[in-house]
């Protein structure tokens, strides 16, 4: 205690120093032992397949045939198929790509901001997080892939990323756009490297187990991706270190994608578009969301796993905590927009948003506004959060909320532009609905491989961070 | 584990990173050789209904290409001709040759002789021959030395970038509107001479040929 | 409750009733100083009129910067149930209690707007005659004045700041006081009152200070719009907060109060907020700037035009401003904060401190003095008289800030010392 | 084949245990030495008396090769290869390259800092004596171990198990290269 430190030098005021009992959590509950630990994430991918399973894979797979088929209709047929028309060129597409960018963003969130800020908390949420990231901008991806319709220009040399080609012309970086184009990729590419350096001792665990039980294939599968781990504190040294570093750059990299993401918008002179505060916005937006989908898809792996030990009421409140600031800073920047457009005098502006409040497509206004605003002000209240059904429902009105928002901003704006005579009404067509349902079955079907052949939780890192690991046995002085 | 893995398995990891490069760069290269127009259209000669010989006609004849292609000066669009433009020889020679049989039919009908076409731009792309023509943009520059094919065959690879080529610089090309249909004219001063009254051209005649994705993709 | 402590305080201990006498005439000092610099910038304001009463405005804005920071990083520690920062909360509740001082020094600006309107918010007199700023007509005939003008009015102006500083001062008030209260009673209740406090404070005082900020300030410009200004206060305001902190403890460091109880890992942690609001501050003005520039709009784009060049087309003093602080706002901060030494240095993260809250004084100049236009609509020059007022006026309110934050410093415990998270912030190691 | 020898390998059961034995190794003056740990254990660098680790150069040199791979060739497109107007603005601006530049910034250092990582690692490396052991099967669960090698200047075999011993070693083995 404070005692301790009362020597000769320190002021007298330490002498007073009593601090009244009001005790943190623990990250890891009922004291558990380092191989409790991996034994409960390993035992996860050891033991045999459950029924369950196979069950969510085929509803998984059923439902991500939904997209194939989609994405085979659209480019055997042309991207007529999908709702667009003048003046709404775009709106799905780019609604659900915005949409799962978000989504991915409270993973990285979680992975790197978190470990800036030394929230230990993390330990136990980061690596799904990661993976729902990634499979997140995979999802994302196929959106602005397609929309293109003869998909081959997208990726073909050239067209998207410089490359020296037949027709001697370079992508415009003057466009939203292409930056896009390099944020997403460079997210994608980093997410993935971050989660596998992450990976590296697990699967060196993991190696070793599967040797020990004899089985060699898998342990040479795991073995040759964990690169010849073998814990040596020399590598633990580079490694942290260097773990440190990708998460000081994935930090503002995870800004930095929404933000771009938000030019898109912002840039242009579209009423409802093109306001100062988007970038925020859309980050706080984004992280939102993805906390969003992080406790939709955890309280039900913890339930399933029995994982209370490790994802505890503590996260749980942390997350709520979040996603309740975040809204709350969304709900500042909706009224910021509603003001400013007033403020702003722009009559095409105060348009904009008297049309987004009681225009055609109020019902989705409210949807929003209710969905992201309302919503979270229920996590003020400690016996919400401490009910973990509701929460869970909360969280799914999050991501509804989520989806309208982005949609409220991109077709509102677009259905009612400048001049009257190109006024419109977009409907979304059969194929789009199936091919954005779908992608949640895409989703899924990842993430089911995944909490299936990886490690759910980084298991270094937690036990890195439980009390037995200090080296000072918590009680010796420094 | 070591045990499962020989100690010649430390080099594995770097031999694949080399096999993956390797194979990364032959595709690229492929790419960048293989998907271009230079690749794909250059040498397309197919076989015509008639076995007309532009070598015959406009090399050892002499013709004018504008004697058949009539309207290249004054269209955006180049004719290919009408069995009547055949018809004002060939009603007095080769009356009789089988391997016109294709073009009295044709005279005889109405109906277009039904010739296979090269040079083709694609929809999106608006090109104007007269334009071309007029401020000194010679036949050769683009189809190559038709005057010396038996068959033509697809002699320049159309490409963007090679379209380019001339509207980033088009004093290397240009050259007095009188020797446009000449095709084995060269500069008399060499390239140095052809780059020196190229420049004259561009400038007396304002040549600014664009370079905005407007200017063609219309 | 403060009357209580007070009575205990001396008997801490002799040292310690030692250095509250002279923390007491250190007050005194700096009370003097502030009236000097107030009746410095008065006399200002009857020689130059406009020009003194904008850099009144830029001073005062200023220190109202610095204290909502202040507040914010009080209510942010408590949202969070932060730990290390535990021991620089105190200070924190000190020195907001120069808030309603602030807004009794804010009163002569709303008295301006009633008996000379046009001084200062151009607004405030709609029959103000916009030609001497190169305009035409009056603010009354200004139709963009006439769609803000339920807004934009003496009246609002006036409720406003009565709300925000009565608001900020009943927080303020409240925080300090519980945390106070603790120290003797040692109940936990008053944890919880803070945190409520907290969360009814950070909505209220999100969204005054957003509201007070657009009449005092992006209001003196009222064609100007941008819906990032709010955030951009708010990055401002954390900045020169942060700033303030670590020049605090480290003065109480040097003096002696916080040896043993500042560690390295104090240092670091403030060390990395500074850096991270650094890069925060950046990601808020480049976006402002950059979506204004890309998109191009005239009735965006005047705003930086007129800091940059003339309506002639040539290049202004201003432009310079802009550039050091795109220098001296982010790219020296950052470039000094990155390094791990710096952060620990005792000598040196003050001073980094000390350029970061003057550079931020720099960025409320550059916000609030062009404004100030000749009748040719250019802004007057950045190397002028202005700047003496301004320098009068950052030590005149600064003055009395410190004087209210020294009046508290005697009458309270040093730090916290039943607060359940003291324990953990006096230990703290990353 | 006649198996050489490799070095010592002693088992600690807990984080205090081979903070302290680590101490001890580095304070006997040991060169070619490590510790085996399944988590980083906070402090022993420290103890082993590592020096800070030299990612970060990589990293910084990744960043900078990436901002200014972006900018010049945001330039070479944009301003010398094929000037092109688009909506008005110039051919080359840094403000417009810079989102690129960012990008291209954080992946180059992303790319550079994991690069360093396994070079100064010298890693991947599949084969290695502490993997053949048989303790390594369970040492990345929960216990911690000090590696010993017999190509350190100072090492002596009798010397190193008592010095190992002395520290608390729970169990002492050989390792075969």
């Amino acid at each position: 205690m404070a005692h301790a430190h009362t020597d000769h030098s320190a002021p007298a005021i330490l002498a007073e120093v009593k601090p009244v009992a009001f005790p943190r959590a623990t990250l890891v509950e009922k004291n558990r032992s380092f191989s409790w630990v991996t034994e409960k994430i390993c035992g996860i991918i050891e033991g045999p397949t459950p029924r369950w399973w196979w069950i969510a894979f085929a509803v998984s797979g059923f439902l991500a045939s939904f997209t194939v088929a989609g994405i085979i209709y659209l480019v055997s047929t042309g991207v007529g198929v999908w709702g667009h028309a003048n003046p709404v060129n775009w709106a799905w597409d780019i609604v659900n790509f915005v949409f799962w960018i978000g989504i991915g963003h409270a993973g990285t969130l979680i992975s790197a901001i978190l470990c800036l800020l030394r929230q230990k908390w993390r330990t136990s949420i980061n690596r799904a997080a990661e993976a729902m990231t990634i499979f997140a901008v995979v999802c994302a991806a196929i959106f602005p892939v397609f929309h293109v319709g003869r998909v081959w220009f997208a990726v073909l040399p050239g067209y998207l990323f410089p490359f020296p080609n037949a027709n001697a012309i370079w992508p415009n970086f003057r466009s939203p756009l292409e930056w896009d184009v390099f944020a997403v990729s460079t997210y994608g590419t980093v997410s993935v490297l971050f989660w596998y350096i992450g990976l590296i001792p697990d699967l060196a665990i993991l190696r070793d187990r599967f040797y020990r039980a004899g089985d060699k294939i898998r342990s040479a599968l795991y073995g040759f991706f964990a690169m010849g781990w073998r814990g040596s504190n020399r590598h633990w040294s580079n490694y942290e270190m260097a773990y440190l570093v990708l998460a000081g750059i994935s930090t503002p990299l995870v800004l930095s994608v929404h933000t771009i993401v938000s030019f898109d918008f912002a840039v242009s002179l579209l009423p409802g578009w093109h306001t100062t505060i988007f970038p925020p916005y859309f980050v706080a937006g984004a992280i939102f969301s993805g906390f969003g989908m992080v406790l939709t898809l955890m309280l039900p792996l913890r339930a399933i796993f029995r994982l209370e030990d490790l994802i505890t009421q503590y996260h749980i409140d942390c997350m709520c905590k979040i996603i309740l600031a975040t809204g709350t800073i969304v709900g500042y920047a909706y009224g910021m927009e509603f003001f400013i457009a007033w403020y702003g005098s722009n009559p095409y502006e105060g348009f904009a948003f008297i049309n987004r409040a009681f225009g055609h497509y109020a019902w989705a206004y409210w949807i929003m506004i209710t969905c992201n605003v309302v919503t979270p002000q229920f996590f003020w209240f400690k016996r919400i959060r401490r009910n973990i059904g509701l929460v869970w429902i909360l969280s799914i009105f999050v991501n509804v909320g989520m989806w309208f928002e982005r949609f409220v901003i991109i077709v509102t704006s677009l259905a009612r532009d400048f001049l009257p005579s190109s006024w419109g009404y977009y409907s979304p067509s059969a194929v789009e609905i199936f091919t954005f349902f779908g992608t949640f079955g895409v989703f899924g079907v990842l993430f089911l491989l995944f909490i299936r052949f990886l490690p759910i939780m980084p298991m270094a890192e937690i036990k890195a961070v439980m009390p037995q690991a200090d080296v000072h046995g918590g009680h010796d002085k420094h | 584990m070591s045990n499962l893995f020989p100690k010649s398995a430390n080099k594995l990891p770097l031999q694949i990173l080399i096999f993956i490069g390797l194979t990364t760069g032959i595709v690229l290269a492929g790419v960048t050789y293989y998907a271009t127009p230079k690749y794909t259209r250059v040498g397309y000669a197919p076989t015509q209904p008639v076995p007309f010989s532009h070598a015959l006609h406009a090399g050892q004849l002499g013709m004018d290409c504008r004697y058949c292609h009539s309207n290249v000066e004054k269209s955006g669009h180049s004719n290919v001709p009408t069995a009547q433009t055949c018809m004002n020889c060939h009603n007095q020679i080769k009356t009789d040759s089988p391997l016109l049989a294709p073009v009295r039919e044709s005279y005889a009908s109405g109906n277009p002789v039904p010739w296979l076409r090269l040079h083709q731009a694609p929809d999106y792309v608006y090109f104007n021959h007269s334009v071309h023509v007029a401020r000194g943009v010679s036949c050769v520059s683009c189809h190559g030395q038709i005057n010396e094919m038996d068959v033509v065959h697809h002699a320049k690879p159309l490409s963007m970038g090679w379209c380019l080529e001339c509207h980033r610089d088009p004093a290397k090309f240009v050259r007095d509107p009188k020797l446009v249909t000449n095709l084995d004219w060269k500069h008399p001063g060499g390239d140095a001479g052809q780059l020196e009254q190229g420049k004259k051209f561009v400038h007396d005649w304002n040549i600014q040929p664009p370079q905005s994705c407007s200017g063609c993709h219309r | 409750m403060s009357t209580h402590v007070a009575t205990i305080s001396p008997a801490s201990g002799g040292s310690a009733a030692g250095s509250t006498r002279s923390v007491s005439a250190a007050a005194n000092k700096a009370l003097v100083l502030g009236l000097v610099g107030l009746a410095a910038t008065g006399l200002g304001v009857v020689l130059s009129g406009k020009a003194a009463a904008f850099s009144y405005l830029t001073g005062l804005v200023f220190w109202v910067a610095v204290s909502l920071g202040a507040l914010f990083l009080i209510m942010i520690h408590h949202v969070f149930d932060a730990g290390w920062s535990t021991v620089l909360r105190r200070q924190y509740e000190n020195w907001i209690t120069c808030l309603p001082w602030l807004g009794l020094l804010f009163a002569p600006l709303l008295i301006s707007a009633v008996i000379a309107p046009g001084l200062i918010w151009k607004w405030t007199d709609p029959a103000y005659d916009l030609s001497q700023v190169g305009g035409h007509g009056t603010v009354a005939q200004d139709v963009l004045w006439v769609k803000k003008s339920g807004l934009l009015s003496t009246l609002t102006l006036i409720i406003a700041s009565f709300v925000g500083f009565g608001g900020w001062t009943l927080i303020s008030s409240r925080l300090r006081a519980h945390s106070v209260a603790q120290d003797n009673d040692g109940d936990i209740a008053h944890t919880h009152a803070n945190r409520f406090w907290t969360a009814v404070g950070l909505p209220f005082t999100a969204l005054s200070m957003t509201l007070c900020v657009i009449l005092w300030v992006k209001a003196l410009d009222y064609h100007w719009y941008s819906t990032m200004f709010g955030v951009w206060f708010f990055a401002g305001a954390i900045r020169s907060a942060l700033s303030l902190g670590v020049i605090l403890m480290v003065w109480l460091w040097s003096r002696g109060d916080y040896k043993g109880i500042l560690n390295n890992n104090h240092m670091h942690s403030i060390g990395m907020l500074m850096f991270a609001f650094t890069v925060f501050w950046a990601y808020i003005t480049f976006s402002q700037y950059f979506l204004i520039y890309m998109a191009n709009i005239p009735e965006e784009t005047f705003w930086y035009s007129l800091r940059e060049i003339n309506k002639d087309g040539v290049f202004n003093t201003w432009g310079y401003v802009g550039m050091f602080l795109l220098f001296g706002h982010f790219v020296a901060p950052f470039l000094t904060l990155i390094h791990y030494p710096v952060k620990l240095s005792k000598t040196w993260l003050p001073r980094v401190g000390a350029f970061i809250a003057t550079v931020v004084l720099v960025d409320m100049t550059y916000n609030v003095m062009p404004s100030l236009k000749n009748s040719a609509g250019d802004a007057y020059p950045f190397l002028s008289l202005n700047l003496l007022w301004i320098a009068t006026s950052v030590v005149g309110v600064g003055g009395v800030c410190v004087w209210a934050y020294l009046n508290s410093f005697a009458k309270t415990k040093l730090i916290p010392i039943r607060d359940p998270r003291i324990v953990e912030s006096l230990t703290y190691h990353e | 084949m006649a198996a050489t020898f490799y070095g010592l390998m002693a088992r600690f059961d807990t984080a205090p245990e081979i903070y302290h034995a680590a101490q001890q190794v580095r304070d006997a003056g040991y060169k070619n030495w490590d510790c085996i740990t399944p988590f980083p254990v906070h402090g022993l660098d420290g103890a082993m008396g590592l020096r800070r680790s030299n990612v970060p150069k990589f990293s910084l040199l990744g960043g900078l090769t990436g901002f200014t791979t972006g900018m010049s060739m945001i330039w070479f497109t944009g301003a010398f290869d094929y000037p092109l107007i688009v909506g008005g603005k110039p051919y080359f601006s840094p403000l417009f390259a810079f989102p690129i530049s960012y990008e291209l910034t954080i992946l180059f250092t992303a790319f550079a800092t994991i690069a360093g990582m396994f070079i100064l690692n010298w890693l991947p490396q599949h084969y290695h004596p502490v993997l053949k052991s048989k303790e390594i099967l369970r040492g990345l669960d929960d216990a911690f171990y000090v590696v010993i090698e017999a190509r350190d200047p100072k090492f002596d075999l009798n010397r190193a198990k008592a010095l190992l011993s002395q520290a608390g070693a729970k169990e002492i083995s050989e390792l075969e290269a």
